[in-house]
């Protein structure tokens, strides 16, 4: 390839010094631990100021609010946010956003995406379903004509800060077809929806059961090549998933490195050890690459959705996975009987693996894919 | 004794089709280390109580102290039919696995009588005293005091990681006598403290699956009295590292039964052939078998290797302990490799957690894979063991 | 199951026993080293004493002169001769007579095991082919029936010991069927033959080309079921290996320990530190696990050729495949520069490695052929 | 300058289609560590002096010791386009890596007159005389002793892994000139010193591949002249360590092109569509192939980690140097397992070696596995780069 690996521009430079800037302001680990036990899990003050801050609309056109820096651009925000394990809707309503405009007709988009960027709304995805297939195109749910629009019968699982939601991307089979619905949320009145017990605390996860939930015509996006769209969906979702990972494993990792430094066993920093030092510096090694990859990912991805996106978006995803599932291991085992408890940082980060390593694709999932793109 | 053996297994088999309990509407605890409630403690007590009058606990211990003095074989053999029925652990498992066998080893005659059958019976629940807040794994520099007063000794410091402190009635407790000894562990002194004593608090600690069962115990004073030591005073690093022994299966000696819920690669394949991934069964994907093949190998590997303690002429001859001392370092570090397997074929659905209704088998592998921790992190790290292996069995030199 | 994991006898002890005390007077590392420069790569009076104390026929019937033991016998003998990298024809001679065995007539029995039991004749398999398949059925080589006998073409790889041997087991297509031969030397005039270069300069390799050799009919096997007997020696061949690359792979570990406790740098014996001990600690992990597994397997290939038995084989290898290739590899490493000459035994145990992992199915093959029979 | 970098690309890319020189017959060296023969040397030196001469090496070296003085994206281009066709690597490594670019910053200018010029057209071969018999990744303990006496220094002991070391005129040394120093890295100096000093002795060392291409090298009195000083006399653990930091990669100034052939996973694909295994493409198997899948991965994220040093911004601010850093300890080791995955998906041809007709790209595979060694052992084993990067990169304390 002829084209550069990584190219970054000076907008993107400064975005990410100011994410970076807010998240470690905003996310303190006390507020990580006071979040927990909330409703919502974040702070909708935090998230007026990060619409405020133009940050809901980077990927989205001028035209509809947004910056039109690209999706690639998010890498760094998704990566704070990460590292200081800070939950907002940021990544359901992105991909809610991205799904209206990949799909949703220019009235679609125009009704809908200038309130989600500046953060006025809030949107979310009901893509994943019971049989947990990341195929998003393997839908049980169902989409059947009815009067005036569609009658909606299934089951929604992992829909992301539904509570705190206006506006929900649904995704359905419809005559044989996958099609996207955006829905306010009141047209859910007869539907249930409940919390998901996930291992991750710092996440709001809710069962949706759609049965027999009736939505307007107008709801179904109609302005795009849906299977593209939801091609484009998936690698959105691992792309930023992946930031999010590599976030999270040096979170997992900076914690550990301060702990080795300061704990003392037998006389010793646990960190002057080479059972500690060497994996850390293995652990630091395969940060460094996942960033790379990532900011790969990212560079491709603003050029141009091809094969080439495809491959970097799942290499990124795949190693984001392992490197997390090793950090966030060892982040544990070198707390010692601290990380076993409840209360050490390290279980935060082991948790949050747990859900984020599951979404989007594991590593196995990506690299099936990979095989054939590569070799 | 073959016969005898058989005779037992088919015994025992009967017993267990008549009397294994049904498990309970309330969640279960996956090992002693984390039994939270009343309800939880009385079910697994009434469990040990019921295979130990029917004869089935402790086989192997002395009678005169409430075990049938058999041959070890017998309680193999029991132990081998609980597993196959996964039958409830045995929760008493400080006092079954390491304290009795220590005091049968140590303790004086009086001990024995006193102490051993409350162990098998379950009526005296022990726990142990070993880690303080800043000495982990590094045992040798505890801190906690003991002074000797008349009759008595006043304790005074810390524990931490002590499961069932909450429950217990006894803990086995190393404490320094003398701080001024020629070496740090010659100051230390071993003891089975009763935990009623005035000057005990015991603080509940929470474990990374959010759930209770260890805790955080001091002793402000604490008068507990003087025949209460095992050994000399002094003695204590040598009586603590003979409860290591048993504790990491180094030596052999425990009542029996089990200490947690055994995970298998049976159950592993068997969830891989539920779990659906992309819409296929997850046994499907050949990276899958693969790495549950690998598995397999790797658990048929450690029960062989186990086997092989028997046959002294198969050993290595320069290192002949090799399978007991490695039991507890590969063994811990397997069972977490597996239950982190396990959660990571349920794909999407892996996040799902204990007592969400659409988890994955309720979410314990969730739970497994994180509880797995409790045996790579305690009773000697996982780090530490391979010092400890590296030095005692290889020969290296210390770092 | 019901059987015991591990089995041994009194009589195999003792033959253990005997074992090791050969293999450590006979082949200390002088003498490793001396023969790689030998045509032969062995001395025939070690051959004719292992011989004359009844080890060859250790897994023949008393009949022809063995001492039905089994197979499984043969693990120490193997293991011992792997440790100490010693060459014989001990494995080519065995798989041979477990050919001659399984796939010869009463007739064929008689006339050719005994003088190979003894130690008077040497036997070897020309077994492998230039597609390198372990599966010994797929046969490229073919025999086509003439005037008194056969007519083989093909080409024959790793035929070990070939030079020293008297008869050579060879496997052919025969009219869509496999078919095994066994031939005395005499009768290769017309082959070429020429020994190979391998990495493990211990073993003597030779390629065989089967230009229109003509055998007499005699030398078919014709006295059991062939794809049976072909079965059983993939087996047995597997089965050896496994015990070889266990004894290999504690060589290395043995002699790797002794570096680490004396060789200092920084002021300290390199065993001291951690990034050497605990790799060393896990090595001496699999290496005992490995022991076990050749035990078990033992275990089961002298109870029943069954399906249990071939699951046990095919984890001895696997596993011993693995961690002779770990544990070689650290040889080389934990040697420093001095593991990268050629003079450093460690160089010896990374070259066979090479051999005896690619000998009778690598740790891929063996584990893909579990799958179905474990899962 | 992007349109002068695409104008000399396409340049030098002409100029490769009409100079790149046919592979010799006889076998090539895979780095600089391994030339054996004469033939072997003329064929490289030949092509070193040719690709200077045409301007592609050294580009970035000032213009007056014989380099171009241009701006180093050049001479990348120019790495690019050989690495891109496969070019011989350039064989005098150890003067155009690592002691050419520490004399153009430590060297007087006499030094850099004398020298920089011959080590770009190859007419001077260097070699490195660091790592001692007793003390191989412990440069600091060097006992090799250097006695200044008048104009001359008295050059007494051993060194070892001296590559190039029979065919080279220069050793850069690292010689004890203060024995009673404070501390023992302050007793060292550095110096140039010329091969063909009387007492100098070379001794073949022959390597796990069988080949030759290193060498021991005895000082028996031998006598250089004082002005093959860099810097002051007690300096030398300080150039030393500049050496390091070029050999290792964590500063730039090389003179340029490649220090062997390059292994791809590409070439390894390539490999695996070939070679068969049990009656398939090696590619086939789904184990295999995910096993290249993660290799790819790891190269791409590589070279995307290394391509990031030039974006500040995106380097982790707390250890913006971890690129150039972990270069050398994981780029070893990557590819030391990916030649052994090359050797071990041949199946059973995988024993086959250099010489063998018959072997799977003439064994190139497994000469390279072998060869691999070289770099996670010398230059600092991959256990002193875990400290060195530990300690340094991330501050964590000495042991």
């Amino acid at each position: 390839m002829s084209q550069p690996l990584i190219q970054w521009n000076d907008e993107q430079a400064m975005l990410a010094d100011a994410a970076w800037d807010f998240v470690r302001a905003k996310f303190p680990m006390e507020t990580v631990r006071r979040l927990l036990e909330s409703r919502d899990g974040f702070e909708h003050a935090t998230w007026q100021e990060m619409g405020a801050m133009g940050w809901l609309g980077i990927a989205l056109p001028e035209a509809y609010g947004g910056s039109g820096l690209g999706l690639g651009s998010l890498a760094c925000i998704m990566e704070a946010m990460g590292q200081h394990l800070c939950a907002t809707p940021f990544l359901p309503s992105t991909l809610a956003m991205q799904a209206i405009l990949a799909a949703g007709s220019a009235a679609q988009r125009q009704a809908l995406l200038p309130d989600l960027a500046s953060g006025q709304r809030i949107a979310t995805v009901a893509f994943t379903e019971p049989h947990g297939s990341w195929e998003l195109r393997q839908l049980d749910t169902v989409a059947t004509m009815a009067k005036d629009g569609y009658v909606l019968q299934g089951t929604k699982r992992f829909v992301l800060d539904y509570a705190a939601a206006d506006v929900v991307v649904v995704s359905a089979q419809c005559q044989d077809m996958p099609a996207l619905f955006a829905v306010e949320k009141a047209a859910f009145a007869t539907a249930s929806s409940r919390r998901e017990i996930v291992t991750d605390e710092t996440r709001r996860c809710y069962e949706l059961k759609l049965d027999g939930v009736c939505v307007d015509s107008a709801c179904r996006l109609l302005g795009g090549d849906i299977s593209q769209a939801m091609r484009h969906l998936e690698l959105a979702g691992a792309f930023l998933m992946a930031a999010d990972l590599v976030g999270a494993a040096n979170g997992a990792f900076e914690l550990t490195l301060d702990y080795a430094k300061t704990r003392k066993q037998f006389g010793h920093p646990i960190g002057s050890y080479q059972a500690i030092k060497h994996p850390l510096v293995d652990a630091m090694m395969g940060i460094e690459l996942g960033r790379a990859l990532v900011y790969h990912a990212a560079t491709f991805l603003d050029a141009s959705e091809d094969r080439q996106a495809e491959v970097a978006v799942r290499m990124a995803k795949a190693h984001a996975n392992d490197i997390m599932a090793f950090m966030a291991d060892r982040a544990v085992q070198f707390h010692g009987g601290m990380g076993f408890t409840y209360d050490c940082h390290a279980a935060l980060f082991y948790r949050h693996s747990m859900w984020a390593r599951h979404t989007y694709g594991d590593a196995i999932h990506h690299r099936r894919h990979l095989a054939p793109l590569v070799l | 004794m073959e016969d005898a053996l058989q005779a037992l297994r088919k015994e025992v088999a009967g017993w267990l089709a008549r009397n294994l309990p049904p498990r309970p509407a309330f969640k279960l605890p996956q090992s002693f280390l984390e039994v939270e409630s009343q309800e939880q403690l009385d079910y697994l007590r009434d469990w040990q109580k019921k295979v130990y009058e029917a004869g089935y606990l402790g086989m192997a211990w002395p009678a005169e102290y409430g075990g049938r003095g058999l041959p070890p074989e017998h309680q193999d053999v029991v132990n081998e039919e609980l597993a196959r029925v996964k039958a409830p652990f045995m929760f008493n498992t400080i006092g079954l696995f390491w304290a009795g066998p220590t005091i049968l080893r140590l303790g004086t005659e009086a001990q024995k009588q006193r102490y051993i059958k409350g162990i098998l019976s379950g009526d005296d629940i022990w726990c142990q005293g070993f880690s303080e807040p800043d000495h982990g794994s590094d045992l040798g520099n505890a801190q906690t005091r003991a002074r000797r007063q008349g009759d008595s000794y006043l304790i005074e410091g810390r524990k931490i990681w002590t499961t069932l402190g909450h429950f217990a009635k006894y803990m086995i407790l190393l404490a320094r006598t003398n701080p001024e000894a020629p070496n740090k562990y010659a100051g230390l002194s071993f003891f089975l403290a009763p935990m009623d004593a005035p000057g005990i608090t015991v603080r509940p600690i929470r474990k990374i699956t959010g759930e209770y069962g260890f805790n955080e115990v001091t002793f402000d004073a604490a008068r507990i009295p003087a025949d209460t030591l095992v050994g000399e005073e002094g003695q204590g690093w040598q009586v603590a590292m003979a409860v290591l022994a048993f504790e990491r299966g180094v030596e052999r000696g425990q009542a029996g039964g089990m200490v947690s819920f055994p995970l298998t690669v049976a159950d592993v394949a068997a969830l891989a052939r539920q779990v659906h991934r992309d819409g296929h069964p997850a046994i499907e994907d050949p990276l899958i078998a693969d790495r549950l093949v690998q598995f397999f190998i790797e658990e048929r590997a450690f029960r062989a290797n186990m086997a092989r303690a028997h046959h002294e002429r198969l050993l290595t001859p320069s290192r002949p302990f090799a399978p007991m001392f490695m039991g507890k370092l590969y063994g811990s570090e397997l069972m977490k490799r597996l239950a982190d397997f396990a959660v990571t074929i349920q794909g999407a659905n892996a996040p799902l957690y204990l007592g969400e209704p659409s988890a994955i088998e309720g979410g314990e592998w969730q739970r497994s894979a994180m509880n797995a921790y409790g045996a790579t992190i305690g009773g000697g790290t996982t780090e530490v063991q391979h010092n400890i292996i590296g030095e005692r069995l290889l020969g290296l030199p210390k770092g």
